[in-house]
Protein backbone atom coordinates (compact mmCIF):
# COMPACT_ATOMS: atom_id res chain seq x y z
CA UNK A 1 0.00 0.00 0.00
CA UNK A 2 1.55 3.47 -1.22
CA UNK A 3 0.20 6.78 0.85
CA UNK A 4 1.35 10.06 -0.24
CA UNK A 5 -0.88 13.41 1.35
CA UNK A 6 0.39 16.91 0.85
CA UNK A 7 -1.09 19.20 2.89
CA UNK A 8 -0.98 22.36 5.16
CA UNK A 9 -2.57 20.75 8.58
CA UNK A 10 -0.14 19.96 11.09
CA UNK A 11 -0.03 15.81 11.35
CA UNK A 12 0.53 13.72 14.39
CA UNK A 13 3.54 11.46 13.56
CA UNK A 14 2.92 8.71 16.23
CA UNK A 15 -1.19 8.33 14.89
CA UNK A 16 0.98 7.96 11.58
CA UNK A 17 3.22 5.44 12.84
CA UNK A 18 1.20 3.44 14.28
CA UNK A 19 -1.40 3.12 11.34
CA UNK A 20 1.51 1.80 9.53
CA UNK A 21 1.71 -1.90 10.76
CA UNK A 22 -1.93 -1.94 9.55
CA UNK A 23 -2.38 -5.39 10.87
CA UNK A 24 -0.31 -7.09 8.62
CA UNK A 25 1.22 -10.42 10.13
CA UNK A 26 3.91 -10.59 7.33
CA UNK A 27 5.19 -7.08 9.08
CA UNK A 28 8.34 -7.69 11.38
CA UNK A 29 9.90 -3.71 11.33
CA UNK A 30 8.14 -0.68 10.48
CA UNK A 31 10.85 2.64 10.75
CA UNK A 32 9.58 6.02 10.30
CA UNK A 33 11.04 9.20 9.50
CA UNK A 34 9.73 13.41 11.05
CA UNK A 35 11.01 15.82 10.02
CA UNK A 36 10.50 19.00 12.15
CA UNK A 37 11.45 22.95 11.77
CA UNK A 38 14.58 23.83 13.47
CA UNK A 39 15.02 26.83 15.68
CA UNK A 40 18.54 27.27 13.52
CA UNK A 41 19.74 26.41 10.29
CA UNK A 42 22.81 27.36 8.25
CA UNK A 43 24.05 29.51 10.75
CA UNK A 44 21.03 31.62 11.11
CA UNK A 45 17.65 31.53 13.96
CA UNK A 46 14.59 31.05 12.31
CA UNK A 47 11.12 31.56 13.86
CA UNK A 48 9.12 29.80 11.21
CA UNK A 49 8.86 29.35 7.13
CA UNK A 50 6.75 28.99 4.53
CA UNK A 51 7.31 25.89 2.04
CA UNK A 52 5.70 26.33 -1.57
CA UNK A 53 5.36 23.40 -3.97
CA UNK A 54 4.37 22.12 -7.34
CA UNK A 55 0.85 21.11 -6.86
CA UNK A 56 0.15 18.07 -9.14
CA UNK A 57 3.97 17.84 -9.83
CA UNK A 58 4.42 17.42 -6.42
CA UNK A 59 2.42 14.39 -5.40
CA UNK A 60 3.51 12.86 -8.87
CA UNK A 61 7.49 12.84 -7.73
CA UNK A 62 6.06 11.50 -4.44
CA UNK A 63 4.50 8.46 -5.62
CA UNK A 64 7.31 7.51 -8.02
CA UNK A 65 9.68 8.02 -5.02
CA UNK A 66 7.39 5.62 -3.24
CA UNK A 67 7.72 3.12 -6.21
CA UNK A 68 10.70 3.30 -6.90
CA UNK A 69 11.80 2.37 -2.72
CA UNK A 70 8.67 -0.21 -3.22
CA UNK A 71 11.15 -1.75 -6.72
CA UNK A 72 14.36 -2.01 -4.60
CA UNK A 73 13.23 -3.60 -1.20
CA UNK A 74 9.93 -5.46 -0.20
CA UNK A 75 7.55 -3.59 1.67
CA UNK A 76 4.12 -4.24 2.61
CA UNK A 77 3.65 -0.21 3.20
CA UNK A 78 5.08 3.03 2.28
CA UNK A 79 3.34 6.34 3.74
CA UNK A 80 4.78 9.90 2.73
CA UNK A 81 2.96 12.91 4.03
CA UNK A 82 4.64 16.68 3.58
CA UNK A 83 3.13 19.73 4.51
CA UNK A 84 3.08 22.46 2.82
CA UNK A 85 2.32 26.74 3.39
CA UNK A 86 3.21 27.80 7.05
CA UNK A 87 4.97 26.49 9.35
CA UNK A 88 6.25 27.61 12.91
CA UNK A 89 9.30 26.42 15.02
CA UNK A 90 9.30 22.71 16.29
CA UNK A 91 6.19 22.13 14.04
CA UNK A 92 6.99 18.48 11.96
CA UNK A 93 7.07 19.32 8.25
CA UNK A 94 7.53 16.19 6.93
CA UNK A 95 6.78 12.10 7.49
CA UNK A 96 8.23 8.95 5.88
CA UNK A 97 7.67 5.04 7.13
CA UNK A 98 8.10 1.94 5.19
CA UNK A 99 7.14 -1.57 6.69
CA UNK A 100 8.86 -4.68 5.62
CA UNK A 101 9.31 -8.17 6.85
CA UNK A 102 13.27 -7.36 8.17
CA UNK A 103 14.20 -4.29 9.17
CA UNK A 104 17.60 -3.53 6.92
CA UNK A 105 15.10 -3.11 4.33
CA UNK A 106 12.21 -1.06 6.34
CA UNK A 107 15.57 1.10 7.46
CA UNK A 108 16.65 1.11 3.41
CA UNK A 109 13.84 2.29 2.04
CA UNK A 110 12.62 4.92 4.47
CA UNK A 111 16.23 6.58 4.22
CA UNK A 112 16.04 6.23 0.53
CA UNK A 113 12.79 7.96 0.24
CA UNK A 114 14.53 10.95 2.34
CA UNK A 115 17.24 11.46 0.31
CA UNK A 116 15.42 11.38 -3.14
CA UNK A 117 12.31 13.46 -1.62
CA UNK A 118 15.65 15.91 -0.65
CA UNK A 119 16.62 15.99 -4.30
CA UNK A 120 13.43 15.51 -6.36
CA UNK A 121 10.08 16.30 -5.11
CA UNK A 122 9.50 20.10 -5.87
CA UNK A 123 9.51 21.76 -2.56
CA UNK A 124 10.94 25.30 -1.20
CA UNK A 125 11.97 26.54 2.14
CA UNK A 126 11.68 30.16 2.72
CA UNK A 127 13.15 30.76 6.48
CA UNK A 128 11.63 33.70 8.15
CA UNK A 129 14.70 35.43 10.73
CA UNK A 130 14.67 38.43 12.60
CA UNK A 131 17.17 39.83 9.17
CA UNK A 132 13.49 38.97 7.18
CA UNK A 133 13.27 35.89 4.90
CA UNK A 134 14.86 34.21 2.34
CA UNK A 135 15.01 31.21 0.31
CA UNK A 136 17.02 27.87 1.72
CA UNK A 137 19.87 27.51 -0.30
CA UNK A 138 19.86 23.65 -1.61
CA UNK A 139 22.60 21.48 0.43
CA UNK A 140 25.75 19.46 -1.55
CA UNK A 141 25.23 16.70 1.63
CA UNK A 142 21.73 15.90 0.41
CA UNK A 143 22.85 15.91 -3.53
CA UNK A 144 25.61 13.51 -2.10
CA UNK A 145 23.17 11.62 -0.34
CA UNK A 146 20.68 10.87 -2.76
CA UNK A 147 23.80 9.87 -5.18
CA UNK A 148 25.05 6.72 -3.01
CA UNK A 149 22.10 4.87 -4.04
CA UNK A 150 22.71 5.38 -7.85
CA UNK A 151 24.81 1.87 -7.82
CA UNK A 152 23.38 -1.10 -9.42
CA UNK A 153 22.98 -3.24 -5.97
CA UNK A 154 20.02 -2.48 -3.77
CA UNK A 155 21.73 -2.93 -0.65
CA UNK A 156 23.07 -0.32 2.13
CA UNK A 157 25.85 1.95 0.28
CA UNK B 1 2.14 27.65 -27.92
CA UNK B 2 4.75 25.86 -24.78
CA UNK B 3 3.69 26.92 -20.94
CA UNK B 4 6.46 27.62 -18.75
CA UNK B 5 6.22 27.84 -14.60
CA UNK B 6 8.26 29.26 -12.10
CA UNK B 7 8.51 28.95 -8.58
CA UNK B 8 10.42 30.35 -5.41
CA UNK B 9 12.99 32.80 -6.03
CA UNK B 10 12.55 33.05 -9.29
CA UNK B 11 8.95 33.60 -9.41
CA UNK B 12 9.85 36.32 -7.49
CA UNK B 13 12.39 37.91 -9.11
CA UNK B 14 10.54 37.75 -12.63
CA UNK B 15 7.37 38.88 -10.63
CA UNK B 16 5.42 36.04 -12.69
CA UNK B 17 4.34 32.68 -11.97
CA UNK B 18 3.91 31.35 -15.69
CA UNK B 19 3.69 32.96 -19.20
CA UNK B 20 2.65 31.55 -22.46
CA UNK B 21 5.44 31.14 -25.38
CA UNK B 22 4.51 30.79 -29.03
CA UNK B 23 6.06 28.08 -30.39
CA UNK B 24 9.68 28.43 -32.57
CA UNK B 25 10.81 25.79 -34.80
CA UNK B 26 14.29 25.66 -33.66
CA UNK B 27 13.39 24.75 -30.57
CA UNK B 28 14.88 21.56 -29.25
CA UNK B 29 15.80 21.01 -25.69
CA UNK B 30 14.30 22.95 -22.38
CA UNK B 31 17.74 24.61 -22.65
CA UNK B 32 16.85 25.82 -25.54
CA UNK B 33 13.57 27.76 -23.89
CA UNK B 34 15.75 28.55 -20.57
CA UNK B 35 18.27 30.58 -23.33
CA UNK B 36 15.21 31.97 -24.99
CA UNK B 37 13.95 33.70 -21.88
CA UNK B 38 17.59 34.59 -20.71
CA UNK B 39 18.02 36.72 -24.11
CA UNK B 40 15.72 38.65 -22.86
CA UNK B 41 17.99 40.37 -20.03
CA UNK B 42 16.98 42.14 -17.06
CA UNK B 43 15.69 39.63 -14.55
CA UNK B 44 15.39 37.09 -16.66
CA UNK B 45 19.17 36.40 -15.63
CA UNK B 46 18.12 34.78 -12.51
CA UNK B 47 17.74 31.47 -14.91
CA UNK B 48 20.96 31.51 -15.77
CA UNK B 49 22.12 29.90 -11.75
CA UNK B 50 23.65 26.83 -12.29
CA UNK B 51 21.93 24.90 -9.70
CA UNK B 52 19.00 25.79 -11.99
CA UNK B 53 16.14 22.91 -12.10
CA UNK B 54 13.05 22.21 -14.65
CA UNK B 55 10.67 19.16 -15.32
CA UNK B 56 8.53 18.46 -18.62
CA UNK B 57 4.64 17.71 -18.01
CA UNK B 58 5.84 17.54 -14.33
CA UNK B 59 8.90 15.28 -14.85
CA UNK B 60 11.74 15.97 -13.61
CA UNK B 61 14.53 16.33 -16.61
CA UNK B 62 17.62 17.87 -17.42
CA UNK B 63 18.14 20.81 -19.49
CA UNK B 64 19.33 19.17 -22.70
CA UNK B 65 15.82 17.18 -22.59
CA UNK B 66 13.67 17.18 -25.89
CA UNK B 67 10.64 19.64 -25.64
CA UNK B 68 8.00 19.86 -27.84
CA UNK B 69 5.50 22.32 -29.10
CA UNK B 70 2.10 22.18 -26.29
CA UNK B 71 4.70 20.79 -23.09
CA UNK B 72 4.08 22.29 -20.11
CA UNK B 73 8.01 23.27 -18.47
CA UNK B 74 8.87 24.24 -15.62
CA UNK B 75 12.47 26.22 -14.11
CA UNK B 76 13.04 26.09 -10.32
CA UNK B 77 15.76 26.25 -7.86
CA UNK B 78 17.32 23.45 -5.97
CA UNK B 79 14.49 21.69 -4.21
CA UNK B 80 14.41 22.29 -0.33
CA UNK B 81 12.14 20.00 1.29
CA UNK B 82 12.21 17.37 3.35
CA UNK C 1 17.80 12.04 27.30
CA UNK C 2 17.94 8.33 27.75
CA UNK C 3 15.37 6.32 28.58
CA UNK C 4 15.35 2.51 28.49
CA UNK C 5 12.20 0.46 29.68
CA UNK C 6 11.91 -3.18 29.86
CA UNK C 7 8.09 -4.35 30.48
CA UNK C 8 5.47 -6.83 30.01
CA UNK C 9 3.14 -4.65 29.03
CA UNK C 10 1.94 -3.67 25.21
CA UNK C 11 2.66 -0.04 23.87
CA UNK C 12 1.86 2.15 21.55
CA UNK C 13 4.93 3.30 18.93
CA UNK C 14 2.80 6.42 17.86
CA UNK C 15 2.80 7.66 21.25
CA UNK C 16 6.43 7.29 21.96
CA UNK C 17 7.27 8.43 18.43
CA UNK C 18 5.69 12.08 19.09
CA UNK C 19 7.65 12.09 22.36
CA UNK C 20 10.58 11.94 21.21
CA UNK C 21 10.16 15.20 19.79
CA UNK C 22 9.79 16.47 23.14
CA UNK C 23 9.14 20.49 22.10
CA UNK C 24 13.40 20.42 21.82
CA UNK C 25 13.68 23.26 18.78
CA UNK C 26 17.30 21.96 17.73
CA UNK C 27 15.83 18.32 17.29
CA UNK C 28 15.14 18.31 13.19
CA UNK C 29 14.78 14.63 12.45
CA UNK C 30 13.20 11.75 14.71
CA UNK C 31 13.87 8.13 13.41
CA UNK C 32 11.90 5.02 15.10
CA UNK C 33 11.91 1.53 14.66
CA UNK C 34 9.69 -0.61 16.42
CA UNK C 35 10.05 -4.23 15.44
CA UNK C 36 6.75 -6.65 15.70
CA UNK C 37 5.65 -10.30 15.82
CA UNK C 38 5.44 -11.99 11.91
CA UNK C 39 3.24 -14.73 11.59
CA UNK C 40 5.80 -16.26 9.62
CA UNK C 41 9.48 -16.69 10.42
CA UNK C 42 12.12 -19.01 9.07
CA UNK C 43 10.14 -21.42 7.18
CA UNK C 44 7.90 -21.91 10.41
CA UNK C 45 4.50 -20.59 11.00
CA UNK C 46 4.42 -18.79 14.60
CA UNK C 47 1.46 -18.25 16.80
CA UNK C 48 3.27 -16.54 19.41
CA UNK C 49 6.16 -16.32 21.35
CA UNK C 50 8.08 -15.99 25.00
CA UNK C 51 10.89 -13.80 25.52
CA UNK C 52 13.21 -14.72 28.04
CA UNK C 53 15.70 -11.99 29.56
CA UNK C 54 18.67 -11.11 32.46
CA UNK C 55 16.54 -8.84 34.71
CA UNK C 56 19.41 -6.20 35.20
CA UNK C 57 21.82 -7.33 32.56
CA UNK C 58 19.42 -6.36 30.22
CA UNK C 59 18.33 -2.92 31.20
CA UNK C 60 22.51 -1.98 31.81
CA UNK C 61 23.17 -3.63 28.24
CA UNK C 62 20.57 -1.47 26.55
CA UNK C 63 21.99 1.48 28.99
CA UNK C 64 25.34 0.83 27.15
CA UNK C 65 24.10 0.51 23.79
CA UNK C 66 22.15 4.04 24.37
CA UNK C 67 25.16 5.65 25.44
CA UNK C 68 27.71 4.35 23.05
CA UNK C 69 25.12 5.59 19.98
CA UNK C 70 25.28 9.11 21.88
CA UNK C 71 29.34 8.89 22.00
CA UNK C 72 29.22 8.54 18.10
CA UNK C 73 26.94 10.78 16.76
CA UNK C 74 24.92 14.07 18.33
CA UNK C 75 21.68 12.74 19.18
CA UNK C 76 19.16 15.02 21.36
CA UNK C 77 17.68 11.98 22.74
CA UNK C 78 17.39 8.12 22.71
CA UNK C 79 14.44 5.89 23.36
CA UNK C 80 14.93 2.17 23.92
CA UNK C 81 11.44 -0.13 25.26
CA UNK C 82 12.01 -3.72 24.79
CA UNK C 83 8.95 -6.10 26.04
CA UNK C 84 9.15 -9.55 27.59
CA UNK C 85 7.11 -12.36 28.41
CA UNK C 86 4.24 -13.84 26.50
CA UNK C 87 3.49 -11.83 22.63
CA UNK C 88 1.05 -12.57 20.01
CA UNK C 89 1.19 -12.41 16.49
CA UNK C 90 1.17 -9.14 15.15
CA UNK C 91 2.28 -7.23 18.67
CA UNK C 92 5.04 -4.83 18.89
CA UNK C 93 8.04 -6.53 20.22
CA UNK C 94 10.66 -3.71 20.75
CA UNK C 95 10.79 0.37 19.91
CA UNK C 96 13.83 2.58 19.36
CA UNK C 97 13.88 5.97 18.56
CA UNK C 98 16.34 8.86 18.01
CA UNK C 99 16.61 12.93 18.10
CA UNK C 100 18.80 14.55 15.89
CA UNK C 101 19.74 17.95 14.54
CA UNK C 102 20.54 16.02 11.20
CA UNK C 103 18.52 13.11 9.61
CA UNK C 104 21.73 11.17 8.62
CA UNK C 105 22.67 10.71 12.02
CA UNK C 106 19.45 9.98 13.54
CA UNK C 107 19.11 7.48 10.96
CA UNK C 108 23.00 5.91 11.58
CA UNK C 109 21.78 6.04 14.86
CA UNK C 110 18.68 4.10 15.01
CA UNK C 111 19.93 1.27 13.06
CA UNK C 112 23.16 1.02 15.29
CA UNK C 113 21.06 0.78 18.11
CA UNK C 114 18.89 -1.89 16.69
CA UNK C 115 22.21 -4.31 15.41
CA UNK C 116 23.60 -3.94 18.63
CA UNK C 117 20.70 -4.52 20.58
CA UNK C 118 20.07 -8.06 18.18
CA UNK C 119 23.45 -9.23 19.16
CA UNK C 120 24.21 -7.76 22.78
CA UNK C 121 21.16 -7.66 24.77
CA UNK C 122 20.23 -10.88 26.41
CA UNK C 123 16.49 -11.38 25.06
CA UNK C 124 15.68 -15.19 24.16
CA UNK C 125 12.65 -15.23 21.97
CA UNK C 126 10.86 -18.94 22.06
CA UNK C 127 8.65 -18.86 19.17
CA UNK C 128 4.91 -21.48 19.64
CA UNK C 129 4.18 -22.96 16.68
CA UNK C 130 1.77 -25.53 15.73
CA UNK C 131 4.57 -28.54 16.26
CA UNK C 132 5.23 -27.05 19.70
CA UNK C 133 7.60 -24.36 20.49
CA UNK C 134 11.55 -24.08 20.40
CA UNK C 135 14.14 -21.35 20.95
CA UNK C 136 15.09 -19.42 18.04
CA UNK C 137 18.81 -19.49 16.62
CA UNK C 138 20.61 -16.43 16.28
CA UNK C 139 20.95 -15.32 12.86
CA UNK C 140 24.36 -14.98 11.18
CA UNK C 141 22.91 -11.88 8.94
CA UNK C 142 22.58 -10.44 12.66
CA UNK C 143 26.11 -10.72 13.75
CA UNK C 144 26.93 -9.21 10.16
CA UNK C 145 24.84 -6.08 10.76
CA UNK C 146 26.74 -5.26 13.90
CA UNK C 147 30.37 -5.99 13.04
CA UNK C 148 29.75 -3.32 10.04
CA UNK C 149 29.55 -0.45 12.72
CA UNK C 150 33.02 -1.55 14.28
CA UNK C 151 35.35 0.58 11.71
CA UNK C 152 37.04 3.37 13.51
CA UNK C 153 34.52 6.22 11.15
CA UNK C 154 31.50 6.90 13.06
CA UNK C 155 29.79 7.26 9.98
CA UNK C 156 27.25 4.99 8.17
CA UNK C 157 28.85 1.68 7.05
CA UNK D 1 32.74 -18.75 45.97
CA UNK D 2 31.11 -18.24 42.83
CA UNK D 3 27.01 -17.96 41.48
CA UNK D 4 26.67 -18.79 38.16
CA UNK D 5 23.35 -18.40 36.03
CA UNK D 6 22.15 -20.27 32.94
CA UNK D 7 19.24 -18.42 30.77
CA UNK D 8 16.69 -19.92 27.87
CA UNK D 9 17.81 -23.42 26.21
CA UNK D 10 20.21 -24.06 28.61
CA UNK D 11 18.42 -23.25 31.23
CA UNK D 12 15.82 -26.12 30.49
CA UNK D 13 18.22 -28.79 29.45
CA UNK D 14 20.23 -28.28 32.83
CA UNK D 15 16.76 -28.08 34.52
CA UNK D 16 18.06 -25.38 37.01
CA UNK D 17 18.90 -21.57 36.26
CA UNK D 18 21.61 -20.84 38.63
CA UNK D 19 24.12 -22.47 41.17
CA UNK D 20 27.10 -21.98 43.30
CA UNK D 21 30.04 -23.11 42.83
CA UNK D 22 33.04 -23.41 45.71
CA UNK D 23 35.96 -21.17 44.09
CA UNK D 24 38.81 -23.43 42.99
CA UNK D 25 42.47 -21.60 42.96
CA UNK D 26 43.56 -22.71 39.54
CA UNK D 27 40.63 -20.92 37.75
CA UNK D 28 41.43 -18.08 35.35
CA UNK D 29 38.70 -17.53 33.43
CA UNK D 30 35.12 -17.77 32.36
CA UNK D 31 36.64 -20.72 29.98
CA UNK D 32 37.95 -23.21 32.43
CA UNK D 33 34.27 -22.61 34.46
CA UNK D 34 32.76 -23.98 31.47
CA UNK D 35 35.22 -26.70 31.09
CA UNK D 36 34.57 -27.65 34.99
CA UNK D 37 30.70 -28.05 34.50
CA UNK D 38 31.23 -29.56 31.06
CA UNK D 39 33.42 -32.61 32.58
CA UNK D 40 30.18 -33.27 34.94
CA UNK D 41 29.24 -35.01 31.26
CA UNK D 42 25.56 -35.52 30.46
CA UNK D 43 23.21 -32.42 30.09
CA UNK D 44 26.23 -30.26 30.75
CA UNK D 45 27.49 -31.10 27.38
CA UNK D 46 25.09 -28.29 26.35
CA UNK D 47 27.30 -25.97 27.27
CA UNK D 48 29.87 -26.98 24.34
CA UNK D 49 27.63 -25.05 22.09
CA UNK D 50 29.85 -23.43 20.04
CA UNK D 51 27.70 -20.16 19.93
CA UNK D 52 27.89 -20.03 23.50
CA UNK D 53 27.85 -16.02 25.34
CA UNK D 54 29.02 -15.18 28.77
CA UNK D 55 28.77 -12.58 31.32
CA UNK D 56 30.74 -11.92 33.94
CA UNK D 57 28.75 -9.26 37.00
CA UNK D 58 26.22 -8.75 33.88
CA UNK D 59 28.69 -7.21 31.68
CA UNK D 60 29.05 -9.32 28.00
CA UNK D 61 32.09 -10.85 28.27
CA UNK D 62 34.42 -13.53 26.56
CA UNK D 63 35.30 -16.58 27.91
CA UNK D 64 38.88 -16.00 27.78
CA UNK D 65 38.05 -13.24 29.97
CA UNK D 66 39.41 -13.78 33.86
CA UNK D 67 37.26 -14.22 36.46
CA UNK D 68 38.15 -13.92 40.31
CA UNK D 69 36.35 -15.22 43.72
CA UNK D 70 33.01 -13.84 44.31
CA UNK D 71 32.20 -13.02 40.83
CA UNK D 72 28.78 -13.75 39.10
CA UNK D 73 28.84 -15.16 35.85
CA UNK D 74 26.54 -16.55 33.45
CA UNK D 75 26.29 -18.52 30.38
CA UNK D 76 23.48 -18.55 27.55
CA UNK D 77 23.30 -19.24 23.83
CA UNK D 78 23.47 -16.78 21.35
CA UNK D 79 20.39 -14.02 22.34
CA UNK D 80 17.76 -13.30 19.58
CA UNK D 81 15.98 -10.15 20.46
CA UNK D 82 14.88 -7.24 18.67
Amino acid sequence: MISIQVQTAPFDSGQLTAAVHGGNLAVGAVVSFTGYVRDFNQQKQVHGMFLEHFPGMTEKSLEQIAHEARQRWPLQSVQILHRVGELEQGEPIVFVATASAHREDAFNACAFIMDYLKTRAPFWKKEQTAAGSHWVDGRASDQAAATRWQQDSKDSP
Amino acid sequence: MIKVLFFARYKEVLKQEQLQLQWQAQWQTLGDIRAHLVQQGGPWSVLEDPGIMCARNQDMCRLDTAVQDGDEVAFFPTVTGG
